[in-house]
């Protein structure tokens, strides 16, 4: 009955594809299990949703587990890998995620949707960032960020009752995609000069296999990195193009904040690493001035802009654009030790930096007014146990020994100092100094000033204690005994060497 | 250079004639309506003009050209007066790749039926009728009445809802044809006997009917345009030729969509029991009757569109978007899937 | 492969050029008399109507929106419907993935009553 | 190129172009809508000169025949607003996005435009696969190299229909809702009957002041 | 003039350009929305461009997602344009209410 001769088209997708992709099925699979429970679940249980989430975070967690050893790094046409580096990558959102969930939980109960799409979004969220990690071609990575990003649009919009978090939402939105323009204008140009989307055949064009000679002269290249550059540091909030940052943090669900604070940049991050350290190595010279200016203004302008907060979210968003400055400094070591410390970095970023915000987050589903600095007054008479936990978190932030933050920052600066950019570990050094004046700030009005006499007393549920004790545990265990998981960030750097043949 | 004068010259004959019929069929089409509606409601129709009323569309034609044109005050005069234009460009357009008969040899060159036959072949159909709410959606906001606007968004929500649906039926026949082409499809359902679609494919054919009286706002989905509730739907504010072409624009839609009925479901232009009884798609005239062959079916089908006019009481709208979301989708979907399962397994 | 859409544009340049004549021939046939009545917003003879508030109709958009996202899938059904001879099972198998995903979807948009009008 | 392929170009970049000004100069959002629609449709044309028939098909359906529906709808209903939450201008940010855009545009232009060969550096054999078929090719394409990515959009999809359904939610009195909800809506039961000029309720701003205007002659 | 490449990308720059611009003058956030649109319509012009210039199917496919990622983000973007307006509309009842006493 055809008229067309058909001949037939081999799809060569097998199990070990999907493999690689397994806890990226598992929790998309569970956005959609969400869904369904949202439909039909009536809303007295749907605290359910809470549990399924959790436990499809620790089997995606046990699967990134058994990737470790087993991954896949050409997997679906060479569009997926599931390399070391991916996987560490999958663990950190991972576990960013389950301290968001745990954190979650008591704040649905107090805001007005439904915690089935709630968890939706942000397990799709964390299937994005997931796939921005393990993405090996230009539009994996496009896809991932788009995903990630429009989840957390609508999440940081989700808030109905409150004009400025959905006016928040949607500043997020325009700026966001309008970074995301000039990001594909950049693939685009980059996939015109290489003529291919894979980074690995990328990374081989660029090296001088199946392109023209001098095809890192060619100005599409160099346009491209250009706009990508523009993209990327949009996503990353750095500066200048990190003025959403403080207003979108602010208003957005604090757990969300938290959640979205750390593992956004993670996730660009890692794709950062993968296209510029790797893929685009040897076009080294023509990204590493403009990441450098960059590095140098995020680091300078983030902690000054810093200082003048006080406002505990916009503080911490201008931390953040900070530290974006500190991690971009390892990565403009351009080398296996800049890229461990990356790596690492995000380790203890993803437990220090949420831990600071669970400070916010438990103060806010207490009904007390969570984020004004001076409300922090007499928390050490309130909730010794918080205000602890919340200045080992701080200190950490701040780089202070013996935490986790201080050990990632010293492997930033050692990278970079050997990579032999003396003058960005001094800068980096100076405004670590800077920093420690309105973290220590905070510490200070936490624990010594007296608060109101008959303030109520500060509760946490089991959930959110269970998170700060996790955090807490993970920022100190990493800053005394980092060596173990140092091990396992630089076997994920050498696996992207591997990769891409460096 | 001869060849593309040749070229040019025969898009240019075929698109005036392909005009100038759809246009005739739309005046004829309108008669045909009141004619047949009169005898099904025991009234004589229009009988007055000519003989048996024949000349009435003209008469109608001529009267809606000098009729005084009210543009009221507050409308955004460009986009009040480009969206009906656009609605009956894109009704035109539409029409295009729709194949009325075989090919046929002239001065040496073997020439289609059709005015453009290209690779992308149905897709280009369903992207220009996607396109038929423009027309609808600017009307309507431009004529700054809140009946105009309300209608306007009710027929545009109804169309788009029902154009996933034909969509979905049309996704159907392309696979077990295995072509975007139209004359592919029509040479699909004649290749073994008579496998016409509708045979093969009942419950996407109903579906695309379905879809079609939808997309074309017509009875029982003419809900946008209901006198008593809406004036007149999205041009209330239109009068004399204005409101003609969008009038022109759903009868020239009706036509497109009997004839896309007729190619993809009824065997095009191939008569019933060819190739079974007998076979004259070699005959010299074979073309002729291939024309009247198509022409008889889509006349059939306009006839139904018609006859349910007559028969069936118009949806509510909230039983409107429930058919189509509720009912009609998900059963295109299974259709199609069923569809798809079949050829994959053969 | 591009002279195929030549007799389009000839096509659309005669449509455009008749629909736009259509429409300016209106300017200079018929008569024009304008009062002001003529030239209100038609109320259904009625003047001076002050309508009741409405509500938001938001329910437009919910449907616009997700009409795009379902014509997205319709869309990809294109391609692979000419393929799927060429698929076989893994095509359809393909495809199966792709809509029960969206299926999942559209049960949970049906179930959030975004279907329901009123 | 043959000759028509050329003027097709001029003319349909020369209206894209067009289009795209008119999208940035236009008054009201709704022409700058009606402008991307026409650059929308010229790139179409250009696809089709590219080869890309499938892409240019896609093209109309889902951006002007669904994407800017959806616009449409969103404009025609929402009418003129007030937006006091972009923000005021700086000073001079209006001259700086003009400098900074002709930047971007002489540099892109400048270095693209001086490097005519480097891109014939690869060669596929998409281009004789597209000649032999266009839509099959690139469907094949789609479902074996690119099959995670294409089933990928779906998870991308839903979260979109998540978005459109949690924040087109329409908010009523609800058993359902959570406390917090229920609070607020016993405070207001349903909007007053009062307040008719109000843009949002659906009517143009134009027609409710008309009949204002009315009511006062 | 014969067409090539390059004249494919340098209209693909400008348009990217006037989106740009678009983005950066208007405080319509429609406006704002559409020019984002179009500036990811001049990236799909270029990557088709590519693709066809160099016989590769990625720039196609690429386009492919561009577009759906685009009807996404159309709307989730209008979704936040209507919740923000509807919104207001409730917290403006609110403080009629309010001063109604």
């Amino acid at each position: 009955m055809s008229v067309l001769a058909a001949a037939t088209i081999h799809v060569r997708v097998g199990a070990s594809d999907w493999g690689a992709v397994g806890p990226e099925l598992i929790l998309g699979a569970t956005v959609l299990v969400l869904l369904l429970v949202d439909a039909f679940v009536p809303r007295r249980v749907r605290e359910v949703s809470t549990w399924i989430s959790l436990i499809a975070l620790v089997a995606a967690f046990l699967d990134v587990y058994f990737l470790w050893s087993h991954g896949d790094s050409n997997a679906l046409y060479g569009q997926i890998t599931s390399d070391k580096f991916a996987i560490f990558f999958d663990g950190v959102i991972i576990v960013s995620a389950v301290l968001a969930v745990l954190l979650s939980e008591s704040y649905i109960v107090s805001s007005s949707f439904d915690p089935g799409e709630y968890y939706a979004l942000l397990l799709a969220s964390a299937v994005g960032m997931m796939l921005m990690a393990a993405g090996n071609s230009l539009m994996i990575l496009f896809l991932a960020l788009e995903l990630l990003s429009l989840s957390l649009y609508i999440l940081a919009g989700f808030e109905r009752s409150s004009p400025r978090s959905q006016e928040s939402g949607f500043k997020y939105f325009l700026l966001s995609s309008f970074a995301s323009a000039f990001l594909i204008y950049g693939m685009a140009l980059i996939y015109g000069a290489t003529g291919s989307t894979q980074l690995v055949a990328i990374g081989h064009c660029l090296h001088g296999s199946g392109c023209p000679a001098n095809v890192t002269e060619n100005p599409l290249l160099l346009v491209g990195i250009g706009l990508m550059v523009v993209g990327f540091a949009f996503k990353i909030s750095a500066v200048p193009f990190h003025m959403w940052t403080p207003d979108v943090y602010e208003g957005a669900p604090t757990p969300i904040t938290a959640f979205m604070s750390v593992t956004t940049k993670a996730a660009v991050f890692a794709a950062f690493v993968r296209v510029f350290n790797f893929s685009l190595n040897a076009a080294h010279s023509h990204w590493f001035p403009l990441l450098w200016g960059v590095a140098v203004a995020t680091m300078i302008f983030g902690n000054l802009f810093a200082l003048a907060q006080s406002n505990m979210k916009r503080m911490l968003a201008y931390s953040g654009v900070a530290h974006g400055g500190y991690i971009l400094v390892a990565l403009l070591a351009n080398s296996p030790a800049g890229a461990t410390a990356v790596v690492f970095y995000f380790l203890a970023y993803a437990f220090m930096n949420i831990g600071a915000f669970m400070l916010v987050s438990i103060l806010e589903s207490n009904g007390q007014v969570g984020d004004d600095i001076s409300s922090y007054r007499g928390l050490w008479q309130r909730n010794p146990f918080l205000a602890g936990c919340t200045t080992v978190f701080l200190f950490s932030l701040a780089g202070i020994p013996p935490f986790a933050g201080f050990f990632a920052k010293y492997l930033a600066l050692a990278a970079i100092v050997q990579a032999g950019h003396t003058e960005l570990a001094i800068i980096a050094v100076l405004t670590s100094l800077i920093s420690v004046y309105y973290y220590l700030r905070v510490v200070v009005v936490m624990v010594l000033q007296p608060g109101e006499v008959q303030a109520q007393e500060t509760r946490m549920s089991g959930m959110a204690e269970m998170a700060v004790t996790a955090s807490v545990a993970g920022t100190i265990g990493l800053g005394i005994i980092p060596t173990g998981f140092y091990n396992l960030a630089t076997q994920s750097v050498d696996a992207l060497r591997t990769a891409f043949g460096i | 250079m001869r060849d593309a004068i040749d070229i040019i010259a025969e898009s240019l004959i075929k698109s005036v004639v392909a005009i100038g019929f759809l246009f005739a069929s739309f005046g004829y089409l309108t008669y045909a309506e009141r004619k047949i509606l009169g005898r099904m409601q025991s009234r004589y129709g229009p009988n007055r003009v000519g003989p048996f009323g024949l000349l009435q569309p003209l008469a109608d034609g001529l009267k809606l050209l000098l009729k005084e044109q009210v543009t009221p005050r507050e409308v955004k005069t460009f986009v009040y007066l480009a969206a009906p234009a656009i609605s009956i460009f894109v009704a035109l357009m539409a029409f295009a790749i729709v194949p009325v008969g075989p090919p046929f040899f002239l001065f040496g060159k073997e020439r289609i039926m059709a005015i453009a036959n290209v690779n992308i072949g149905l897709l280009y159909l369903v992207a220009i009728l996607s396109l038929g709410v423009y027309g609808i959606v600017l009307g309507s906001w431009s004529s700054a009445n809140r009946y105009s606007l309300l209608g306007g968004l009710r027929s545009s929500a109804q169309m788009i809802s029902y154009e996933l649906s034909l969509g979905l039926a049309l996704i159907a026949v392309v696979v077990l044809a295995g072509t975007l082409s139209p004359m592919g499809i029509v040479a699909a359902q004649n290749q073994t006997g008579m496998s016409w679609f509708f045979l093969l494919q009942p419950i996407g054919f109903l579906l695309f009917a379905i879809g079609g009286f939808a997309e074309t706002n017509r009875a029982p989905f003419d809900l946008a345009e209901a006198e008593q509730e809406l004036v007149a739907g999205y041009h209330t504010e239109y009068a004399g030729m204005r409101f003609a072409l969008y009038f022109a624009a759903e009868y020239i839609n009706m036509v497109t969509i009997s004839a896309l009925v007729t190619t993809l479901f009824l065997g095009g232009w191939v008569g019933i029991g060819n190739g079974i009884f007998f076979n004259i798609t070699s005959a010299p005239w074979a073309q002729l009757i291939g024309v009247f062959w198509f022409l008889f079916k889509s006349a059939a089908f306009l006839f139904l569109y018609i006859w349910i006019r007559a028969t069936l009481p118009r949806l509510r709208y909230d039983q409107l978007m429930w058919f189509g979301w509720k009912i009609l989708l998900p059963v295109a979907v299974l259709n199609l899937v069923v569809t798809a399962l079949y050829v994959s397994l053969i | 492969m591009i002279q195929a859409y030549v007799p389009l544009l000839i096509l659309a340049l005669v449509a455009g050029g008749f629909a736009a004549s259509n429409i300016l021939i209106t300017f200079v046939v018929g008569p024009y008399r304008p009062t002001r009545e003529k030239l209100s917003p038609y109320e259904s003879g009625m003047t001076e109507i002050v309508p009741p508030r409405q509500r938001f109709p938001i329910k437009f958009y919910v449907i616009a929106m997700l009409f795009l996202l379902f014509d997205i899938e319709a869309v990809s059904f294109y391609p692979w419907s000419i393929l799927l001879r060429s698929l076989h099972f893994a095509g359809f198998i393909e495809m199966l993935i792709f809509v029960a995903i969206l299926l999942v979807g559209f049960i949970y948009v049906w179930k959030k009553g975004a279907l329901d009008w009123e | 190129m043959t000759p028509v392929e050329s003027v097709v170009f001029w003319v349909a970049s020369a209206l894209a172009i067009a289009g795209g000004l008119g999208v940035v100069s236009s008054r009201g959002a709704i022409y700058s809508a009606l402008s991307l629609i026409l650059t929308l449709s010229q790139l179409a044309v250009l696809f089709l000169l590219l080869n890309a028939q499938f892409i240019a098909a896609a093209q109309i359906l889902i951006y002007a025949g669904a994407v800017m529906v959806l616009f449409l709808f969103v404009i025609t209903l929402l009418g003129v607003q007030e937006y006091e939450f972009m923000g005021r201008h700086l000073p001079g940010q209006r001259a700086f996005s003009m400098i900074f855009a002709a930047l971007l545009l002489l540099s892109v232009v400048y270095f693209v435009g001086q490097t005519p060969h480097k891109l014939a550096a690869v060669h596929g054999n998409f281009n004789a696969q597209l000649a032999s078929g266009n839509v099959a090719a690139f469907g094949k394409q789609l479902f074996t190299t690119f099959v995670f990515p294409f089933e990928a959009t779906t998870l991308l999809l839903i979260v979109a229909m998540i978005g459109a359904v949690s924040l087109g939610r329409r908010q009523r009195p609800n058993a359902e809702g959570s406390l917090l909800e229920q609070r607020r809506d016993t405070l207001l039961p349903l909007a007053p009957q009062t307040t008719t000029d109000r843009a949002d309720d659906g009517i143009p701003r134009a027609a409710t002041a008309g009949a204002e205007a009315r009511r006062e002659e | 003039m014969t067409p090539s490449a390059d004249h494919f990308l340098v209209v693909s720059a400008i348009l990217f350009t006037l989106g740009t611009v678009g983005v950066l003058t208007r405080r319509d956030p429609l406006v704002v929305f559409m020019s984002i649109e179009l500036m990811l319509n001049s990236v799909n012009l270029t990557f088709v461009t590519f693709s066809h210039y160099l016989s590769s199917p990625d720039g196609q496919i690429f386009v492919f997602i561009i577009m759906t990622v685009a009807a996404a983000e159309v709307v989730v973007g209008l979704a936040l344009i209507v919740s923000i307006f509807q919104t207001r509309q409730r917290i403006d009842v609110d403080e009629l209410d309010e001063m109604r006493g």
